[in-house]
């Protein structure tokens, strides 16, 4: 098909929103919700089809931006509603409606006992569309739009539960915390325009921030100010971070997961928080100017990294281990980014995706067997209920830890994986005065590979593993933090609350077919990607400057050895602690556990401290403002106005008589007045 | 009239004008001042006519513009009398509500809108 | 004559004119309140005035001569106006003492003025040397005018002498004249669209044509009055009642209604000035007929038959035609035939009010606004009708149409007053109140939202 | 015979036309003057009447004839009817307490006259009525009148017939307690 009808792409979604937010409830009124749940779904197919069709007639180069129409026409500033169609967004595109439409198709069985149906369908078409303006916009601005789109989204599907008010609040989070990546992402856009409109004025058609004219006249612009290129990068790095969730802004992201689990398969694994690693490899020519900012990329995705799999460790709600997982995945993302090697990140942005999305959605369904209790602790031995969800969670997780016979076969996770750190471990690129910063991160993310092997391990044996099924004798505090549907204070005999009778039940078809699809693309995604660096030289046709190509062997001993060892050593270590369940200092009387996992449990007190520094210290200095600006300085001013021009209001008062007679008087006072003023004037005139 | 310069007619509307203004003023009683307000309307109607009657000198003197010149004013007449009509009509309306709800129609004690 | 007069200062011209009209009409004031009060007498079975004037002379006295010794002359009581006249000259004249002296003065001679005054566009006959008075090209609307100063006299009248009757005369007098003088309008206006001009003249030129325009026999021997048109009888019957009505003549005599207001406006008036009052209400009975005629019948034509058109049509007795066609209309008789009509038109007054009672005040109003206003300005547009069908088409289309039309305005009048009458709430809040009742005082200061002033 | 006075030649026309204006002038001043709300409305009929002649001496007959008829015929017997209505409420309201307004306003209105006077009048001495032929002299009857009412001023004549219905509506709204 022709890349000029990509906007059929971005067509489909938003019929498919207009629908559900129109017509929803009433096609479910009278239709049904399987016909709902297919109008839902059908959008999304039909745009992958279009993207699969598009993808496969793309030439070799990338084609040209498609634009539809003007859009901004301000002073010299040209912002037309374009298009992009290249390997990088058209990667995104088919990841974004393939998982995209599995986790749809996933959905519809998952909400299925939910009351608002139509209403969640209708964020995530929303979401798909505006995920795909994000990708697919030929400038940074439709970049931002969908970057905001998919914020809102996000915010509206965390908080699809808002009768409860911690949903509520970890929505108004996620919403805060992307408004300051937001706010760096939109300062860097400015200062991109001022740089160009000073540097490069009247650049072709005044399109200053499409990306086919921007970035060759960034290039020049940034040879003279490199120190400029250190701060766009750094300021769009901030937009990225808080996107794709990196230290110190990746808090919102597990408290994301109060969402409904395909709301976090699909936005808080899959799509959106990959946005970020988006941006920078659209960016990446900033990058390359300036080793400051790369490193800095790399040293905060290494220590995001560590710190999320450190936090992992401390964990029980499952969703919340994957969340970790998630944030930690996504640092070694940055360090391939930061190290240069962009299609790596690119890479195990599309692994990831599948594997991840794999990951949360057998999570889901182990969550939906389990009556909505998301305590691993109440777990065990559900291989007996749950056998397809059992193989396709051991699967991801064998893919997420990166297992693989180097040269032979390697789940998916293994390819991008090996990518990311050779790519670290070969660049020079990201260093500061000498300081090689990026190779560190490498060494840094092996390790976290092997914590990665380690707590999945712990994850799918405390849930599928062991003899003991826990849930027999459910204690007390079981009941907190789950996914909680009563919440819609409906149907409460529907979903029960989790007890020691309870029999899970394998999910429906809708349900694990996606599991069975994501299972074979985390087995074979990798490596049909991978032989012959298939997708570095469909990305990247042309090798970029800072880095060649990935070094196999940083030191001597090939680097595969050292990642399966990570990998294999991990998992058996993660099978030596908890294959046979859940060990007695990890109990539900977390007294009893180390300080260590206590520690991990909360994050070491950094989200309490950020949460306390922020909303203390921010109310203090609100009331503040509140009582010394505003109500001092601001209300005086207005006040004092006002009672000004009532005092005035009080003297005119006294000449309202009401004697209609006395301002006829005055009417002719003025008139006589203004008359022999004239008459006056006229005499000058005339004599 | 054929002996009459135009500065009679014209000094006997403003005399009528000026009075009536006076009257305005002075008179306390609503219904007065209505009649005075309609002999300021005369005073104005006689100034119409007497113009239309009366070709300024410097008037472009075409027959066209000096019959159309004459109808102008008495047509302004006729406007300002139906005005007139319509005016007391209502006001005379107004001042019999008035004079139903409170017993007198002393203008300055219709003064509900004192500040 | 003619040219005698013609030749006159304009000035002495205008004053011939005046007595021209004004004098006979005086004159014949004393024989229209003779022949008033004889008819009703007769009507109502009883003998009218029959003394005054009777002449019986001495059988013996030597100074009478011989042959009027014994004699007896009956003047049938002609001379009972004169005598009345003297009496009311020599009666005291009172003027109460609270009474607003200047108008109470004027008042006498504002109510005679427009009597006189409104024949003053009226001619007499054929003689443009003499009548009328003004041949403007107004005189329609100067008629109007004219008749429509006719309530100040009254109406001051009632004011100035202080007097509840009398006010009470003045006010209604004024609400009923302002309000039949509508209806008089609209009805002036449909003759004036018939004929096309504003001069009385005209019209009487134009009444002397054929009718309705059909210049063959037998058509063209009958003069077109308008009385004899389909719209022009409807305006005529309007016209008249709005005259009786301008006049306040019973059955319109509410302002003098003596079982009410004990004489109205002119309770409080003795002698010369009653007098006066007296002789404005007969004089403009006598000037409104004199206008009736003129507008309405043909002006001074005696008999609506145009004897020229027979002339012309049957060739014998050429002469006799044409001597009944001076006698009938272009003769020094035509005066005469005015006045005749006038008072065939004075004796109809009479007759209606010995016929008539008096209307109740909101029976009045009711007939001046809600039948004779929208029936004249039906007349309105039937004339329309009739004049748009005749100059298409022939007269007899013309008949169809207004016959049609009428009918239809007939209808939507009824079903509209019907509707009128199916929701109207109560009479009361109708009829036109004058003095506010001590009830609705108390409720409208109920409402009065300003304080009571002090 | 005629002699002039100050540039303007006396002539019979003039002292009648001065006879008339005075008259009509004095009216006006009696209608502001007299106390009594139907002596005031007596002086604005004869004014109106007299105007309604110098109307006339304008070769406005129809126009003086309207004026007859409206303001004599119409308007001020509406006046003289609600005077008298509210004379039988009671005649206080006919006279009237002395008033330091009046002295100001009676300032102020001789200042005005003189202002305006002093300016306008003496360019208008020598303006006389220009001659008029016989088809001018028809343009004060009803037929030219007619024409040009219907045909160059249709709009302003429609709108003011509206505006009298409105007029209409009003009064009848006002005017009737209950509807």
């Amino acid at each position: 098909m022709n890349y000029e009808s990509i906007w059929l792409v971005l067509l489909f979604p938003i019929l498919g929103f207009l629908i559900q937010a129109l017509l929803g409830t009433k096609i479910e009124k009278a239709l049904g919700r399987k016909v709902l749940g297919a109008i839902a779904v059908l959008p999304i197919v039909l745009s992958f089809g279009v993207g699969l069709a598009i993808t496969l007639g793309l030439k070799e180069a990338a084609a040209g931006p498609v634009t539809i129409g003007d859009w901004i026409n301000a002073g010299g500033l040209s912002i037309p509603f374009e298009f992009v169609v290249d390997p990088l967004s058209m990667t995104m595109v088919l990841i974004i409606t393939g998982v995209g439409a599995l986790i749809h198709l996933y959905a519809t069985g998952y909400m299925n006992e939910d009351k608002e149906y139509a209403r969640f369908f209708t964020y995530m078409n929303l979401f798909i569309a505006s995920m795909l303006l994000l990708v697919l916009g030929a400038n940074l601005v439709l970049l931002y739009v969908g970057w905001e789109g998919v914020g809102l989204c996000s915010y509206l599907l965390i908080g699809f539960w808002y009768k409860d008010l911690a949903n509520a609040k970890a929505a108004n989070k996620a919403f805060i915390v992307n408004r300051i990546g937001d706010w760096g992402l939109s300062l860097g856009l400015m200062l991109i325009v001022a740089l160009l409109l000073t540097s490069q004025p009247n650049l072709a058609g005044g399109r200053y921030l499409s990306y086919d004219t921007m970035l060759p006249a960034l290039k020049a612009a940034l040879t003279s100010h490199p120190d400029m290129a250190t701060a766009i990068a750094l300021l769009l790095f901030v937009g990225a971070a808080g996107k794709s969730a990196q230290f110190p802004l990746y808090i919102w992201l597990p408290d994301a997961m109060a969402g409904p689990t395909p709301v976090s398969a699909l936005i808080h694994a899959a799509t959106m928080v990959t946005s970020g690693v988006v941006l920078l490899n659209r960016m990446h020519i900033v990058f390359e100017m300036s080793a400051v900012a790369s490193a800095v990329v790399c040293v905060i995705g290494a220590f995001t990294a560590l710190f999320a799999a450190l936090i992992a460790f401390g964990q029980t709600d499952i969703k919340k281990v994957l969340a970790y997982s998630t944030v930690s995945q996504l640092g070694f993302m940055f360090i391939a980014c930061g190290s240069g090697a962009y299609w790596a990140g690119m890479f195990h942005v599309t692994t990831h995706a599948f594997f991840k999305a794999l990951l949360f959605l057998g999570a889901g369904a182990v969550i939906h067997a389990m009556a909505h209790n998301q305590d691993m602790r109440n777990y065990g031995n559900l291989r007996k209920y749950l056998p397809i969800t059992f193989w396709t969670m051991v699967i991801g997780t064998l893919a997420i830890c990166a297992v693989g016979i180097p040269g032979v076969f390697g789940f998916a996770g293994f390819y991008s994986k090996e990518a990311i750190l050779g790519g670290a471990l070969a660049n020079s690129h990201a260093q500061i005065n000498g300081i090689q910063l990026g190779q560190i991160a490498g060494w840094v993310g092996l390790g976290v590979a092997a914590l990665t092997s380690i707590y999945m391990t712990r994850l799918t044996c405390l849930t599928f593993l062991g003899k003991e099924e826990r849930w027999r004798a459910i204690p007390a505090l079981a009941a907190d933090n789950h996914d909680d549907h009563a919440a819609e204070g409906d149907d409460h005999d529907a979903h029960h609350e989790l007890d020691a009778n309870h029999t899970p039940h394998e999910v429906p078809v809708s349900m694990w077919l996606p599991l069975v699809v994501l299972a074979i693309l985390s087995i074979g995604g990798g490596f049909a990607l991978a032989n012959g660096n298939a997708f570095e030289h469909w990305l990247y046709p042309n090798p970029l400057p800072v880095l060649g190509t990935v070094s196999t062997e940083p030191t001597g001993i090939p680097l595969a050895i050292y990642s399966m060892i990570a990998a294999l050593g991990g998992i058996a270590l993660g099978l030596a602690f908890y294959l046979k369940g859940l060990p007695k200092n990890q109990g539900f009387d977390e007294s009893s556990w180390i300080s260590l996992r206590r520690a991990e449990r909360d994050q070491f007190g950094f989200d309490n401290a950020l949460t306390v520094a922020s909303v203390e210290g921010g109310g203090d200095i609100a009331r503040g403002l509140w009582q010394w600006i505003d109500e001092g300085l601001i209300d005086g001013i207005v006040e004092g106005f006002g009672t000004v021009s009532g005092g005035i209001g009080q003297l005119m008062k006294r000449w309202q008589t009401g004697y209609i007679r006395l301002y006829a008087l005055m009417m002719l006072l003025g008139f006589v007045t203004l008359i022999g003023y004239f008459a006056f004037a006229i005499e000058r005139g005339v004599h | 009239m054929n002996g009459v310069p135009l500065a009679a007619y014209i000094a006997l509307g403003l005399f009528m004008f000026t009075t009536g203004v006076v009257g305005v003023i002075v008179r306390k009683s609503p219904i007065v001042i209505f009649m005075c307000i309609e002999l300021m309307l005369n005073s104005v109607n006689l100034t119409f006519l007497a113009f239309a009657r009366y070709q300024m000198a410097g008037f472009n003197k075409t027959p066209e513009n000096i019959q159309h010149s004459m109808m102008a004013g008495q047509m302004m007449v006729i406007f300002v009398m139906a005005v007139a009509a319509a005016e007391v009509a209502v006001g005379l309306g107004i001042i019999m509500a008035i004079f139903r709800l409170r017993d007198n129609v002393d203008i300055d004690e219709m003064n509900l809108l004192r500040g | 004559m003619a040219d005698f007069v013609q030749h006159l200062h304009p000035a002495w011209q205008a004053l011939i004119r005046v007595l021209f009209f004004v004098l006979p009409s005086f004159m014949l004031v004393p024989g229209v309140i003779w022949w008033e009060r004889r008819l009703l007498g007769w009507m109502q079975d009883r003998l009218g005035p029959n003394r005054v004037g009777n002449i019986t002379f001495s059988r013996t006295s030597k100074l009478v001569p011989s042959m009027l010794r014994g004699k007896k002359f009956k003047l049938f009581g002609l001379m009972q106006p004169f005598a009345d006249f003297g009496k009311l000259i020599f009666k005291e004249d009172i003027t109460p003492s609270a009474v607003d002296k200047l108008i109470y003065f004027i008042a006498p001679g504002i109510a005679l003025f427009p009597a006189l005054a409104l024949g003053a566009t009226i001619p007499w006959g054929p003689y443009s040397w003499i009548t009328p008075v003004a041949d403007v090209n107004i005189g329609i609307l100067y008629i109007m005018a004219v008749s429509s100063l006719g309530v100040y006299g009254i109406v001051l009248a009632g004011y100035a002498s202080d007097n509840k009757f009398s006010l009470m005369g003045g006010l209604r007098s004024s609400a009923q004249l302002v309000s039949y003088e509508l209806a008089m309008g609209m009805s002036l206006a449909c003759i004036v669209m018939a004929t096309g001009s504003l001069k009385p003249s005209a019209m009487v030129a134009e009444q002397s044509g054929p009718l309705w325009g059909l210049d063959y026999p037998p058509f063209n021997m009958i003069q077109n009055w308008n009385v004899l048109t389909p719209y022009g009888l409807v305006a005529a019957i309007i016209f008249g009642i709005c005259m009786i009505a301008e006049t306040n003549r019973p059955p319109f005599d509410l302002p003098e209604a003596e079982n009410e207001l004990v004489a109205g406006y002119h309770t409080e008036y003795s002698s010369v000035k009653f007098a006066m009052f007296f002789m404005a209400e007969y004089l403009s009975v006598v000037v409104y007929g004199i206008v009736l005629s003129t507008l309405f019948m043909g002006g001074w034509h005696l008999l609506p038959i145009r004897f020229d058109a027979m002339a012309t049509t049957y060739k014998s007795f050429g002469d006799v035609w044409n001597l009944l066609d001076t006698l009938n209309g272009s003769s020094l008789l035509a005066p005469v035939w005015v006045i005749a009509k006038a008072c065939c038109v004075a004796s109809t007054y009479i007759w209606i009010r010995a016929t008539l009672p008096r209307l109740r005040y909101d029976q009045l109003m009711a007939l001046g606004w809600k039948s004779l206003l929208p029936f004249a300005t039906a007349n309105l547009i039937v004339v329309s009708i009739w004049i748009i069908s005749t100059k298409i088409s022939s007269p007899i289309i013309g008949w169809v149409a207004v016959l049609l039309s009428a009918g239809i305005l007939y209808g939507l009048y009824k079903t509209i007053n019907k509707l009128n009458l199916k929701n109207r709430p109560n009479l009361a809040s109708r009829t036109v109140t004058m003095v506010d009742e001590p009830s609705q005082r108390r409720e409208a200061e109920l409402v009065d939202p300003a304080p009571a002033p002090t | 015979m005629n002699q002039t006075v100050g540039g303007v030649t006396i002539t019979p026309e003039l002292l009648m036309f001065g006879a008339i204006a005075g008259a009509a002038a004095i009216c006006a001043v009696g209608v502001v003057a007299f106390n009594n709300a139907i002596r005031s409305a007596l002086c604005l009929v004869i004014n109106f009447f007299l105007l309604a002649v110098l109307y006339f001496t304008l070769n406005a007959e129809m126009l003086g004839i309207t004026q007859v008829v409206v303001y004599t015929g119409a308007i001020m017997v509406l006046f003289l009817f609600v005077v008298m209505l509210l004379n039988l409420g009671g005649s206080k309201l006919l006279h009237e307490k002395p008033d330091p307004k009046k002295f100001v306003g009676i300032l102020l209105g001789c200042g005005l006259f003189v202002i305006l006077g002093a300016q306008i009048l003496p360019q208008l001495t020598k303006v006389m009525p220009m001659p008029l032929s016989p088809e001018l002299a028809k343009f004060g009857g009803p037929e030219a009148i007619g024409r040009t009412l219907f045909s160059e001023y249709v709009y302003p004549f429609e709108a003011v017939s509206v505006l009298l219905l409105i007029g209409i509506v009003g009064s009848i709204l006002l005017a009737k307690r209950r509807l």
